[in-house]
């Protein structure tokens, strides 16, 4: 090893596949979406694409998303073991 | 060897007297060492400081027990502390006094510095100056050579006084 | 050029020929003259460098960190309880693996307070991945010094380097002492894992126990290849400004039977005892450890040992004394003198040779 | 502003569910974009970055000791103003190390001048180590050292480093991001140290359900117990929802009774935070018409 100091670099996964943390799954219905984003800009983990997409391998299931939702487009959906 | 030992008060200059002979020796092509006592010395308290001069480089740096002169920058001070202790048999005493003191046993150089500082108003935040004029006595004395003693006092102090305060003094010490 | 001037103003001198780019410091009697040289050398234009006014220690080792971390020179200067107010910085620091040059006043630790010289502060830093030299004159203030800057910048060290110098005793002495022009003696600085804006990473991440013992690992690594490279680095000194320095100074040891072992000043003023011993009869001589971190275990054949410590280890010894043991297998006479400035003659370090008991311990002034 | 798309926080972080720090970070990052190094302190994100040898952040992070951020960041900001690089210094640190063990670095870096951004955000404990009082807990808020609540009031930060007077200091809110994000790019903009408080309601510290993060930090704003703010040159402006606050609030009851922190609240106490509240206001309404 030559490296001097621990230095990690940038990449997905770094706290590893942080989806299987859910309990509760966000789910749109979009009918009801009127794309106004706020999901996105409140998603703490970035997991809501541009395109409104929830990457469910990383979304741990927070339920901000729902719960700021104001069309009540999204609901929280019981994982299924 | 030659080593020094002298005696002031805080805020005297003693410190920076001390300095200035180990570096009028340093351009006489010695080697020297001039080293402050600290310890908690504040304005007016006896402060002790050394002076080494040789021709190798100096090895020591405790205090010297045994000087070859001793320099009393205040003469009161020897009311509070023993001056001499230590003193070599041969060793010699410089005292900046009014009265000319002599001390018994050994050759002594008084000479009134603080009259020669005031009568040139030589003051320093109250404090007659002494290191000019000593250095010209010490000088006197051939510890240290006229033209490193004038080249110390030039490129320490800008007044011109200083120059003639150490004139006087080389001329006031009796050999 | 020769010049004369206080050990604090050689250090001061040295990091001005040696050009940092950032120095961060807190004033500490006794190295305060230091700061205050740099702060000049800076307000006259003699030093182009940024001088940060921390307000502690911690943050002026902290800020040589944040400074050092983004590729450039750095120095810093302390004393004492500064020294150990910055004790979590110096692991922070050396586990960086950031070459910062501090210097390191040597005083004693309160109760009570004394600042007199004393080794413990420098001592209880052995275990945090600074390398260590110890220095006897105002001439090897400034030489060490500058050689820091390029051993501990040296790709293969990258390590920091502390500069020890007895408080008072050397911090305060004036004596005579010789600049030079360094010029490519210092080679810049390269620090490989400096912060890169376009490479970005996650410096010092959290770092999980099967990876970090290699870090660790490493650091050792620095240090056993910084051994070497002091000896490349005196050797260069040497042939470029003609003094010369060893690992260690050994002093009319080739036919001793008896040699004394110290650090800093007391390791210039025993060579005046031996000269004594000597005209004894004595077969006397004397080595001046300089570098205590790397620890280089000197040659001694055999010969009766006296350790001089200005630092105590409680509950254990002299550390000197105890490393020279555990290292070499010597029973040496361990004295320790001079704690708190204690005033320790040439005469006095005679007479340990003259009354030594090898493998007993000797505190000077209270078993006597 | 339009914040920018791009991410710097890569999916994702080892961060709670609902992580009001990670949600902070996010538009912290895209303000600053990608010319930033954030000097981050032991604290949640120094965690949550991810382990050696991959992380989730996508901008150099220097992690440092508890106490020195501040510090660190000023030897940074000398350094890349020495090489001539306008590199964004940020440090982002939690309120323990801010308030608590990381105030007389703080204070020395603002009081030096120091070119950089220092965030506290403020999840009003240690909530690192399993939520232990800090000084920026609130009274009556029990934490692991607090089990009966805690019965002093939380330190003044703001008052601290307004009276250092830095260039730009702001309270923002994980709640508000749009807020949050107008305010970073506008203290990147000045040279000089620039200070933000942001407040970030912490679920499993706070105790409340994940999904209730966003909502607990506009009951705060709108309770008064958080106001967002900016003071420019000494000029006090109250931002975004603060403004409806600062003339009509709802009670603290509304904001104490959903969190479990508070379930040991007394009623005098919640009066006293109430009183609180109303003095802040009264004070901020002062500065605001020019009167103090």
């Amino acid at each position: 090893m030559s490296a001097k100091l621990a230095i990690s670099r940038p990449g997905e996964g770094a706290a590893g596949k942080t989806g299987t943390w859910r309990t509760f799954r966000p789910e749109i219905d979009l009918e009801k979406c009127n794309k106004c984003g706020l999901c996105r800009l409140y998603c703490p983990d970035a997991a809501i694409s541009v395109d409104l997409v929830i990457d469910l391998d990383y979304c741990k299931g927070c339920g901000i998303c729902a719960e700021e939702c104001p069309k009540k487009a999204l609901t929280m959906i019981r994982e299924e073991d | 060897m030659f080593e020094i030992r002298l005696h002031s008060r805080g805020g005297q200059g003693g410190v920076t007297a001390a300095k200035l002979i180990a570096y009028a020796a340093f351009l006489d092509g010695k080697y020297a060492t001039a080293t402050p006592l600290y310890g908690a010395e504040r304005r007016g308290a006896p402060v002790v400081s050394f002076i080494r001069i040789d021709d190798e480089p100096i090895r020591i740096y405790s205090q010297i027990r045994n000087p070859d002169l001793v320099i009393v920058l205040d003469e009161s001070i020897m009311q509070l502390v023993d001056v001499l202790n230590g003193i070599k048999p041969e060793g010699k005493v410089f005292i900046n006094s009014q009265g000319g003191t002599e001390v018994e046993g050994h050759q002594t150089y008084p000479v009134d510095l603080t009259s020669i500082s005031l009568s040139l108003d030589l003051v320093l935040a109250g404090n007659p100056i002494l290191n000019t004029p000593l250095i010209g006595a010490i000088a006197k004395m051939g510890i240290i050579s006229q033209d490193s003693a004038k080249q110390v006092i030039a490129e320490t102090f800008r007044d011109e006084r200083n120059v003639e305060a150490a004139l006087r003094a080389y001329e006031e010490l009796k050999i | 050029m020769l010049t004369f001037g206080t050990g604090n103003k050689a250090v001061a001198m040295a990091v001005r020929d040696a050009k940092p780019v950032v120095v961060a410091a807190y004033p500490i009697t006794p190295q305060t003259e230091i700061v205050e040289e740099i702060a000049n050398f800076v307000t006259e234009g003699s030093l182009a460098a940024r001088y940060i006014p921390v307000e502690s220690e911690h943050s002026s080792m902290a800020a040589c960190i944040g400074a050092a971390a983004t590729g450039v020179r750095t120095f810093t200067a302390t004393s004492s309880h500064g020294l150990v107010y910055m004790c979590e910085m110096m692991h922070m620091s050396a586990g960086a693996r950031l070459p910062i040059v501090m210097a390191n006043a040597n005083r004693a630790l309160g109760p009570g307070w004394n600042i007199g010289a004393e080794h413990s502060d420098s001592i209880s830093m052995r275990d945090t991945g600074w390398l260590q030299v110890y220095v006897s004159t105002v001439q090897e203030a400034y030489d060490a010094t500058l050689m820091a800057f390029r051993i501990a910048e040296h790709t293969d060290v990258l390590l920091p380097v502390m500069i020890n110098l007895d408080g008072f005793l050397l911090t305060h002495i004036t004596q005579t002492f010789e600049t030079v022009e360094p010029g490519d003696f210092i080679p810049p600085i390269a620090t490989p894992h400096a912060i890169d804006i376009n490479n970005p990473g996650g410096y010092g991440t959290l770092t999980p126990g099967n990876t970090h013992f290699k870090f660790r690992h490493d650091i050792e690594r620095g240090m056993q290849a910084s051994i070497p490279v002091i000896v490349e680095t005196e050797a260069e000194f040497s042939r470029r400004f003609g003094r010369e320095y060893h690992l260690y100074e050994e002093y009319r040891c080739e036919d001793a039977d008896v040699v004394i072992i110290a650090m800093g000043t007391l390791g210039k003023e025993m060579e005046v005892a031996v000269d004594i011993l000597r005209e004894e009869g004595t077969r006397a001589g004397a080595i001046r450890m300089r570098w205590f971190r790397p620890f280089i275990t000197p040659e001694l054949n055999g010969k009766d040992v006296v350790v001089i410590d200005r630092d105590y280890s409680f509950g254990y010894g002299g550390v000197l004394a105890g490393e020279l043991q555990a290292k070499s297998g010597c029973q040496p006479f361990s004295v320790i003198a001079g704690l708190g400035g204690q005033e320790v003659t040439y005469d006095d370090i005679a007479e340990f040779v003259r009354i030594r008991r090898p493998g007993t311990e000797h505190w000077f002034g209270v078993d006597d | 502003m339009a914040i920018p798309d791009e991410e710097f926080l890569l999916k994702t972080t080892s961060a709670c569910a609902g992580c009001p720090s990670s949600l902070i970070l996010r538009y912290v990052t895209k303000a600053a974009g990608a010319d930033t190094v954030l000097v981050i302190p032991a604290c949640c994100t120094s965690v949550i970055q991810g382990v050696y040898p991959t992380t989730a952040m996508n901008l150099p992070v220097y992690n440092v000791a508890f106490a020195s951020a501040a510090a660190v960041a000023s030897g940074m900001s000398e350094a890349f103003r020495a090489e001539g690089k306008k590199t964004n210094v940020i440090c982002y640190a939690g309120d323990g190390g801010t308030i608590d063990i990381g105030i007389q670095a703080l204070s020395g870096a603002l009081e030096r001048g120091t070119d950089f951004l220092y965030i506290c955000y403020d999840n009003e404990a240690y909530s690192n180590t399993g939520m232990q009082r800090s000084g920026a807990t609130p009274l009556g808020a029990v934490t692991t050292t607090t089990p009966g609540g805690k019965k002093d009031h939380k330190k003044d930060l703001d008052a601290i480093v307004a009276a250092h007077n830095p260039v730009y200091q702001a309270t923002a809110c994980a709640a508000y991001p749009q807020d949050l994000y107008n305010k970073v790019e506008k203290a990147l903009s000045i040279p000089g140290p620039k200070f933000m408080h942001i407040l970030a309601p912490c679920p499993p510290g706070w105790r409340f359900p994940s999904e209730k993060t966003v909502e607990m930090g506009k009951l705060a704003v709108k309770a008064g117990l958080w106001v967002l703010y900016e003071r420019e040159n000494g000029k006090l402006t109250i931002t975004g929802a603060s403004k409806a606050a600062m003339k009509k609030r709802i009670p603290v009851e509304d904001y104490l009774s959903v969190q479990g922190r508070f379930r040991k609240i007394t009623a005098e106490e919640t009066a006293e935070v109430q009183k609180t509240v109303e003095d802040t206001i009264a004070r901020l309404q002062r500065e605001v018409d020019g009167i103090c």
